[in-house]
């Protein structure tokens, strides 16, 4: 059975390690697999790993790894490569590496069973390997790929274009961009224990939403993973076509520039305005949240208060209160804060990545408009928000977080810790920078004892919350359209596992 | 009119009162009226009149080949005692070709420029005989050779483009002729071509006629070839038929006034006349008047006696001008081309004394127009030098400065001559515009008072200033041109050809104009022109140029008379006269 | 479009019958008076946008983010009356248009003002002047050539991407736009004036106008410029019809103007995502707003080129 | 004829040059490479080392002819986006627009010249009529407007029809081609269609004029007068000389679709070199955007160069006797 599968972006190398991002993520898990996965309904499941359990040593977690599994190209899986593939996920060059930080060894013990020992005691560490894709360390050894394809090298690597993992899929042929086909590994260790029905899988990247959609409805593809918002409730009429719906794991918001030195994108040369709470809480009053669900989303989102999913541990209803928007009141801190007339300010957005999300910044832009601040919307693709995010190249900007281990130290890894320290911050476009969250953020790595962590993080987000670095918008509710015999579920880190769906008979 | 009786055969063709009308947007528009005639087997009618007469209309009525939006009314055309312009269009197109052939004007265009000689005849072969490609292409051979045109077989693998004006015009003939058709209807054949070639195609013309019994129609509106050929002439004018009989004797004894006065406006080649008698004269008034009008113009002129010793107006010495034809050096180089040099002007030199006429006369190509272009300042000589009054208008700005308005042109065609886009005021005021920087005096009054009494000096009405140029006839065209001319008051007068492009009766007016002026006006004239019959009325001396250089030169009636040249008793040769007296083109060439 | 209202009998009548071919035919064909009377309720609307227009489109504060995807005809939750229905962000579909349609306009107009001055004034000086001048512009035009209009903005769109800083991308995409079709359609213009100035020049009134000593300046603006009307107009006006299907086509690839400054084919690309979920009102009228604009450009270039050139009449 | 040639060839060349010049600029100049290619945070060091080893550190004339060098052994570096040498990323997308431009090209001027020459023999027929107001809609009709109307009617409506990509390749040494299999010839139709339109109806009323005129011109008289046959006039003497100046034009034309095509791939979502020029546009691709700006000029060229020996051979006047 041959399922065409289609999906807005192209994962941009093969390399595991190389970007952690949904698109790479997508494709690779069906090709290679990790130690453990999360399923749909949020429970972890053994994969490369049969079992887990804490050593007596709170900072000691020990594998039992499965046996029998081949790799794609024959080779048997054993505890070296699991060494191997942590410590190559953990490269400079990595690009997983802040999913990893608090690991300082890990050991094989015996051929099938591997010990990995933290910093601290970390309750999570089986949550945070979930993307951590195991790859042959005889393999890498031979083509030369020791360390992951860095983001910013000048050539691709071996492993930029050939794979060589245990997951349930071969890739047969591969033109970037354009289509990759999976072919079911006939050697594959779960033969029997998942239904494998798919045998062939097609995956198409289709850029325009409206192509998607007439793909889906002419036929030529049977699952669409991101389904235009605006098509759901059409394609729902349609009998041969099914569509699911489930909150993802991943939130939308606005960064902003907090730093001390004047903006690069605004008309304001002296000084930073957003530095001042006053006008971050402006804006965060002017945005009508629920406007942008109604009629930006189409219902289809939640509104949010919190740069955190509710699937997040740390996730606090008492943060997610979502305010009604206040003109009067936005414009009144503004004019405190001694911008009575507003000024003028870029927001940089992406267009081919969140559901509608050139549409919410224009949104956002009349919303600021409102209150006297004259957004002008840059759109352009991922990739270049993302270089400018990394780069500190923008002082308004929209993106999206999703979070693979359910945790909130995942989101201050990335957002919340100051930029570059501690192999920390790599996201953190805000400038913010206050040492003693880091120190917090730090130490939630070590900390064993459950009930201290989670005091912790509420600290975090107490601060985070008040300090308002981030305005939150909402999480994505994810539309999955499919044909009638295909029944896949949506996944909250929208990772769909083809091996895992079974097909609707008749 | 009636055609004259004809003889006991029922004629080969005949047309009885034929009208052909045209849809134009103002509704149907009356071409041709009432026309009739006949042809006898082997005879050649000829047909002439002024331009829009209709001549080319009742040619292509006949050969049923009228253009979209013509259709025939009144009359019929009948072809060996068979009505024909009742036939169905598939029917009319079997007679094409077969029963009657076809021959136009532009050698140049007629030719399909893609297909070969070969293709053209055996195409045109094939359609109408039952023959295989080798007997037609015999039969192609055939027919070269007969029209005259020799190594015929290597001709027929070439295209038009390989093939001279001439020779195109005889394979035009030799195509027309590939069903040996009874009825052969030539519209002006020969008009693109130079007197020399006219004459030979004019020739081959006759001996096929004589020879295979073709009956001719000749559509041309030069008198003298239709003199020189045509057993019969019909005159036309304004769509109807004016007075149609034997050739001698309708140009002896025109009877309507019409061709009394076409005939008249001939420029005789060999006397001076003072004046040319114009139609426009003629036709009016009542004949009777109009013959002692015209006996009183025909005075010959005395030849003007020359002030000897005064110094010339204008002195050509050694001018020669070079054309660089080939490629750039490097590519010349590359291809291994050799350098090519077209010699168009080579040491030429004579002297115009003031208020003479000068004519320069030669075949198409000589130089004529090139020397003008260099005395006009308009082509810088390679060699030799122009002084018109003593200075060298290429001697620099200044000199160039001194002699603005001195000097005038007047074009051949009197259609590309004036901007179309402007008033004829503003085109005549055009010498004085540039005038005005020098000249303080020439504000805007000054300058309409002297368009004004430009116009009214070439007999213009006053209120011509305000229309446009397309809004005039040609004839009126060349008055606005030379009212251009004469409104800076130059001394001295450029004429390129500047009837060629007009009828006979429009040429007289012209060139009496012209006469008169110089009367007035006390005007040089260089006069250009390869009808030696123009030249003969109006020049004082006249030169001869061939293949850039000037074979001869001297007073008219000398050269005229006895040419010393060969070429020039070459060009007077081929000049078809009406010839009080015919004598056969052939004994002549 | 409904039946045009005719002018007075008299007035086509007699056009029916005049000697310029333009206005027979005009007087003839419907299909002209249509595009003529279409062309002119256009421009009039684009020019009387801002008092037509219920809000201004380009301003984002001016939206009602409720009232998105009022279907046409309808009131809006907040109230309002939208004609032609709103899209994504509320935007009232018929105000949208109408200043769409001004920007479409501009650019066009624009792009095919720069090129024609350009052009003519090119092709001219080269057709007149000759030599090396000559020989240089034709080879800059050869080297045009071989980048159809949408390379060449793609080119310079991304040239001045590179360059500009980003605050500024978006106020220069029209200036970027208009230049970039300028850019490519100047040859067109450099290259039918050149070869009338040539054919003009050797007719013999230009040889008057020098023997009479005229300037050469006299002689270009004087005599030739005026002869280069008609061409000028028929490619202008068919270069026009181009210039704002580009400018559209850019819109649409994402590459002209940004969503905030919606110029039709902007509007467009926004309405085609909404080409499945029943919106079709959000692509429908942009497209046919702009498929009559180009429409009736054409058919007016046609009919002028017909009527100009002597060649079909 | 051989001059006439050469003189092209040498014009080609400088062509050539000239844009091999901007496209120089355009990769030397655009962006900086050493961001692209390292990233904000390398080192000074790092960056010194690769403005080496680019010669971005020697005068313009050496770097201008290190780059002609390059591009003379097909180096065109490395793309900033995919981060794979130019050469290859682009040998890989050429065949979709190659055979999607050839057929389109085909269509055109087979359709072009068959609409246009009936367009012309019925012109105040209703299929005369037809055929003209159908080209000026052609010729009003954006293309992505074609594509969409074509992709709703044909693929969402009726399903008649793919409605992206090219379907199953099949390779045939370095080249893949959809032309060998059902499906690819299938998801031809639609791209296909909406490119060669535009096209299409430009090359119908060129050839609708030229056959007009042709039509009138004395050599079409004097073939009349002669008595030859409708079909015979039409198709071999007015046809023969009205392809002459069609050549010309339609070569031009046939040359800009496969820029033409960046528009089609963008909403056939077509794998070939236009959707990669807008993505390297998009992403400030230097390398890319440059080399494919060389490809086009190099396309055009040839193109002119063949168009110009066929127009020698098809016009015999411009042959050497
Ligand atoms: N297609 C047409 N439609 C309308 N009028 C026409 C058409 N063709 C010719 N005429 C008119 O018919 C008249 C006769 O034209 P015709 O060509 O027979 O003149 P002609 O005697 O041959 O003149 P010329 O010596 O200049 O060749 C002219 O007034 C001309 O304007
Ligand atoms: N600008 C030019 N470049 C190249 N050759 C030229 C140029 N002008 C004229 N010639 C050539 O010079 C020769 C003489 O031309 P010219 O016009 O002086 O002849 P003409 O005697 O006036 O002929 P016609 O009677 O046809 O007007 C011709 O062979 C012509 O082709
Ligand atoms: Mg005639
Ligand atoms: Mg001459």
């Amino acid at each position: 059975e041959t399922v065409r599968w289609a999906r807005s972006t192209d994962a941009s190398t093969l390399d595991p390690h190389a970007l952690n991002n949904g698109p790479n993520h997508n494709l690779l898990h069906q090709v290679y697999e990790p130690l453990i996965i999360r399923t749909a309904e949020g429970k972890l499941l053994p994969t490369l790993a049969a079992s887990w359990q804490r050593t007596d040593d709170p900072t000691v977690w020990e594998f039992q790894l499965r046996k029998g599994v081949k790799f794609h190209d024959g080779s048997l899986f054993t505890a070296d490569d699991v060494v191997f593939s942590l410590q190559r996920a953990r490269a400079p060059t990595s690009d997983m590496k802040s999913l990893l930080v608090s690991i300082t060894e890990v050991s094989k013990v015996s051929p099938f069973v591997v010990r990995i020992k933290t910093a601290g005691p970390n309750p999570l560490l089986p949550e945070s390997l979930t993307n951590i894709q195991i790859l042959s360390a005889a393999w890498a050894k031979a083509h030369n790929v020791e360390q992951p394809q860095n983001a910013s090298a000048k050539e691709e690597t071996y492993a930029t274009r050939h794979e060589n993992g245990t997951g349930p899929y071969v890739i047969a042929s591969r033109e970037q961009d354009v289509r990759t086909v999976l072919k079911l590994f006939p050697q594959y260790w779960g033969r029997g224990q998942f239904p494998l029905e798919i045998d062939e899988l097609v995956y198409l990247p289709i850029k325009s939403p409206a192509t998607r959609v007439a793909a889906l409805l002419s036929g030529e593809v049977d699952f669409v993973q991101d389904l235009p918002i605006q098509d759901a409730a059409r394609l729902r009429a349609e009998p041969r076509l099914r569509v699911n719906q489930a909150a993802e794991n991943r939130v939308i918001f606005f960064g902003l520039n907090v730093g001390s030195a004047p903006l690069k994108y605004a008309d304001v040369k002296d000084r930073n305005p957003l530095a001042d709470r006053r006008v971050r809480e402006a804006f965060q009053l002017a945005i009508d949240r629920n406007a942008i669900k109604t009629a930006v989303m189409r219902g289809l989102s939640v509104p949010t208060n919190i740069i955190a999913p509710p699937f997040v541990h740390g996730y606090d209803k008492a943060f997610d209160v979502v305010g009604k928007s206040d003109v009067a009141r936005a414009r009144a801190l503004l004019a405190e804060a001694g911008y009575p007339n507003g000024f003028a300010i870029t927001l940089h957005c992406t267009n081919d990545r969140y559901l509608n999300d050139e549409a919410i910044c224009q949104a956002a832009a009349g919303f600021l408009g409102r209150i006297g601040v004259r957004t002008t919307v840059a759109a352009r693709p991922l990739a270049l928000q993302t270089a400018a995010i990394n780069n500190l190249d923008t002082d308004f900007y929209l993106y999206g977080w999703g979070v693979p281990t359910y945790d909130s130290a995942y989101i201050f890894d990335y957002l919340v810790h100051s930029r570059g320290k501690n192999s920390r911050g790599a996201t953190n476009a805000t400038r913010y920078s206050n040492a003693e969250l880091d120190a917090k953020i730090v130490s939630l790595a070590a900390e064993g004892d459950a009930r201290r962590r989670d005091e912790t993080i509420r600290s975090i987000w107490t601060t985070v919350q008040k300090e308002l670095i981030y305005l939150p918008l909402h999480d994505q509710i994810q539309t999955y359209a499919m044909v009638r015999k295909l029944d896949i579920p949506v996944n909250p880190s929208n990772t769909p596992y083809f091996k895992l769906f079974k097909l609707a008979k008749g | 009119m009636p055609s004259p009786p004809s003889s006991s055969a029922p004629p080969l063709l005949r047309v009885d009162g034929l009208s052909v009308h045209f849809d134009t947007p103002r509704g149907p528009l009356s071409i041709l009226a009432e026309v009739g005639c006949t042809l006898a087997p082997g005879e050649i009618l000829g047909v002439v009149g002024e331009s829009g007469a209709g001549k080319s209309m009742l040619g292509k009525a006949i050969a049923g080949l009228l253009d979209p939006g013509g259709h025939l009314g009144a009359g019929s055309i009948w072809l060996r005692g068979e009505r024909i312009d009742t036939l169905g269009a598939e029917d009319r197109r079997r007679l094409r070709g077969k029963h009657i052939g076809m021959v136009f004007q532009d050698p140049m265009t007629s030719l399909n420029p893609v297909l070969t000689i070969g293709r053209h005849l055996e195409e045109t072969i094939r359609t109408h005989l039952p023959l295989t490609p080798s007997q037609a292409r015999e039969r192609a051979l055939a027919l070269l050779q007969a029209v005259g045109i020799a190594q015929a077989e290597a001709r027929l693998r070439q295209y038009p483009h390989q093939l001279s004006g001439g020779m195109r015009q005889r394979v035009a003939i030799a195509l027309a002729l590939c069903a040996d058709p009874a009825l052969l209807i030539a519209d002006e054949p020969t008009t693109a071509l130079d007197v020399i070639v006219q004459a030979q195609v004019i020739e081959v013309l006759r001996r096929l006629c004589r020879e295979r019994g073709t009956a001719l129609m000749l559509v041309s509106h030069d008198m003298g070839v239709i003199a020189g050929v045509a057993d019969r002439v019909m005159v036309m004018r304004a769509g109807r038929v004016v007075e149609s009989g034997p050739v001698a004797e309708v140009l002896e004894h025109p009877r309507a006034p019409y061709t009394r006065a076409l005939v008249a406006a001939i420029p005789p080649l060999d006397r001076r006349l003072r004046r040319l008698p114009t139609p426009d004269d003629a036709v009016p008034p009542a004949p009777l008047a109009v013959a002692a009008q015209q006996a009183q113009a025909a005075q010959p002129l005395p030849t003007v006696h020359m002030p000897a010793g005064a110094a010339p107006l204008l002195q050509v010495s050694g001018l020669s001008r070079r054309f660089d034809l080939s490629a750039p050096w490097l590519l010349r180089t590359l291809a291994r081309e050799p350098r090519r040099v077209l010699q168009a002007a080579r040491e030429v030199s004579f002297a115009i004394p003031r208020g003479t006429t000068f004519g320069l006369v030669g075949e198409s190509g000589s130089g004529k127009s090139t020397v003008a272009r260099m005395i006009a300042g308009l082509l810088r000589p390679s060699a030799g030098s122009v002084t018109l009054d003593g200075i060298d208008p290429w001697s620099g700005t200044q000199a160039a400065a001194a002699l603005l308005g001195r000097f005038q042109m007047v074009f051949q065609d009197p259609y590309a001559s004036l901007n179309p886009r402007w008033r004829v005021g503003r085109i005549v005021a055009e010498p004085l515009l540039a005038l005005r920087a020098r000249d303080a005096a020439l504000d805007a009054g000054a300058i309409r008072e002297r368009v004004a009494q430009a116009l009214q000096r070439v007999r213009l009405p006053a209120d011509a200033a305000r229309r446009y140029p397309h809004q005039f006839s040609g004839g009126q065209r060349q008055r606005i041109a030379l009212a251009r001319a004469l409104v800076s008051r130059p001394d001295f007068l450029i004429c390129d050809e500047p009837t060629s492009s007009l009828d006979v009766s429009v040429q007289a007016q012209v060139l009496n104009l012209m006469r008169d002026l110089q009367d007035e006006l006390g005007l040089t004239y260089l006069l250009i022109s390869h009808n030696l019959a123009v030249i003969r009325q109006m020049c004082d001396q006249v030169g001869v140029m061939q293949a850039g250089e000037l074979v001869e030169c001297g007073p008219a009636g000398t050269v005229l008379d006895t040419p010393r040249h060969p070429y020039t008793r070459r060009l007077l040769a081929a000049v078809p006269d009406l010839g009080h007296g015919r004598r056969p083109l052939a004994a002549r060439a | 479009m409904s039946q045009p209202p005719l002018p007075r009998p008299g007035l086509l009548a007699r056009w029916r019958q005049s000697d310029h071919a333009a206005l027979r035919t005009l007087a003839r064909s419907r299909a002209v008076q249509a595009a003529l009377l279409t062309l002119g309720l256009l421009l009039l609307a684009a020019l009387l946008a801002p008092w037509l227009a219920r809000q201004n489109p380009f301003d984002p504060a001016a939206l009602e983010l409720l009232d998105a995807f009022t279907p046409p005809w309808r009131h809006g939750p907040s109230g309002a009356f939208y004609p032609l229905g709103s899209d994504d962000q509320g935007r009232d579909l018929l105000s949208a248009i109408l200043y769409g349609l001004r920007v479409s306009l501009l650019v066009g107009a624009a792009a095919v003002a720069l090129s024609l001055l350009a052009g003519v004034a090119l092709g001219l000086l080269a057709g007149y002047a000759g030599g090396w001048f000559d020989a240089l512009v034709m080879r800059v035009a050869d080297i045009q050539l071989t980048f159809p209009v949408l390379l060449v903005a793609l080119l310079i769109f991304g040239i001045a991407r590179g360059l500009l800083p980003e605050g500024y991308r978006d106020d220069m995409a029209v200036y970027v736009i208009i230049l970039a079709i300028a850019l490519s359609e100047w040859v067109q213009y450099a290259r039918t004036i050149r070869g009338v100035t040539l054919v003009e020049k050797q007719k013999d009134y230009i040889a008057a106008a020098r023997i009479s000593g005229r300037s050469r300046n006299a002689i270009l603006l004087g005599h030739l410029l005026p002869n280069m009307l008609a061409p000028v107009l028929v490619i202008g006006t068919l270069s026009f019809a181009l210039a704002v299907v580009a400018e559209s086509t850019l819109s649409y690839l994402g590459v002209g103007l940004p969503a905030t400054q919606p110029s039709l084919g902007t509007l467009i690309r926004i309405g085609q995502a909404f080409l499945f979920s029943g919106e079709w009102w959000i692509l429908l009228f942009p497209a046919l707003t702009l498929l009559a604009l180009a429409l009736s450009v054409n058919l007016l270039g046609d009919w002028l080129r017909d009527a100009f050139d002597p060649k079909l009449q | 004829m051989l001059v006439h040639l050469m003189r092209r060839l040498g014009q080609s060349l400088l062509v050539l040059l000239a844009v091999s010049f901007l496209s120089f600029l355009v990769f030397r100049h655009l962006g900086d490479p050493t961001v692209s290619l390292l990233g904000e945070d390398a080192s000074l060091a790092e960056r010194q080392r690769l403005v080496a080893e680019l010669g971005f550190d020697q005068p313009v004339p050496v770097q201008f002819a290190r780059y002609l060098d390059n591009v003379l052994h097909g180096r065109f570096g490395i793309s900033y986006r995919v981060r794979r040498p130019v050469t290859e990323v682009i040998a890989e997308r050429a065949p979709a627009t190659l055979e999607l431009a050839a057929v389109a090209a085909l269509v055109a001027l087979l359709g072009g010249i068959v609409l246009g020459v009936r367009g012309a023999l019925r012109r105040d027929g209703w299929t005369g009529r037809l055929l003209a107001a159908a080209s000026l809609v052609g010729v009003s009709l954006p293309t992505f407007l074609i594509g969409i109307g074509l992709i709703y009617l044909f693929a969402v409506r009726l399903h008649w029809l793919p409605s992206f990509g090219r379907g199953e390749v099949v390779m045939l040494g370095g080249w893949s081609t959809g032309l060998l299999t059902a499906s690819g010839w299938l998801s031809l139709i639609l791209p296909v269609a909406t490119l060669a339109l535009f096209k299409l109806t430009l090359i119908q009323r060129l050839v609708r004029a030229e056959m007009l005129e042709a039509m009138r011109s004395d050599y079409v008289r004097f073939a009349r007068a002669r008595g030859l046959g409708e079909r015979r006039i039409v198709y071999g003497h007015a046809l023969r000389n009205t392809l002459i100046p069609v050549i010309t034009i339609a070569g031009l034309q046939v040359g800009s679709l496969v820029a033409f095509a960046i528009v089609t791939e963008t909403v056939f979502q077509w794998p070939g070199l236009g959707a990669l020029f807008i993505a390297s546009i998009q992403a400030v691709d230097v390398p890319v955007i440059a080399a494919y700006l060389l490809l086009i000029a190099l396309l055009y060229v040839v193109i002119n160069l063949v168009v110009d020996l066929v127009y020698a051979l098809a016009d015999p006047r411009l042959r050497r006797a």
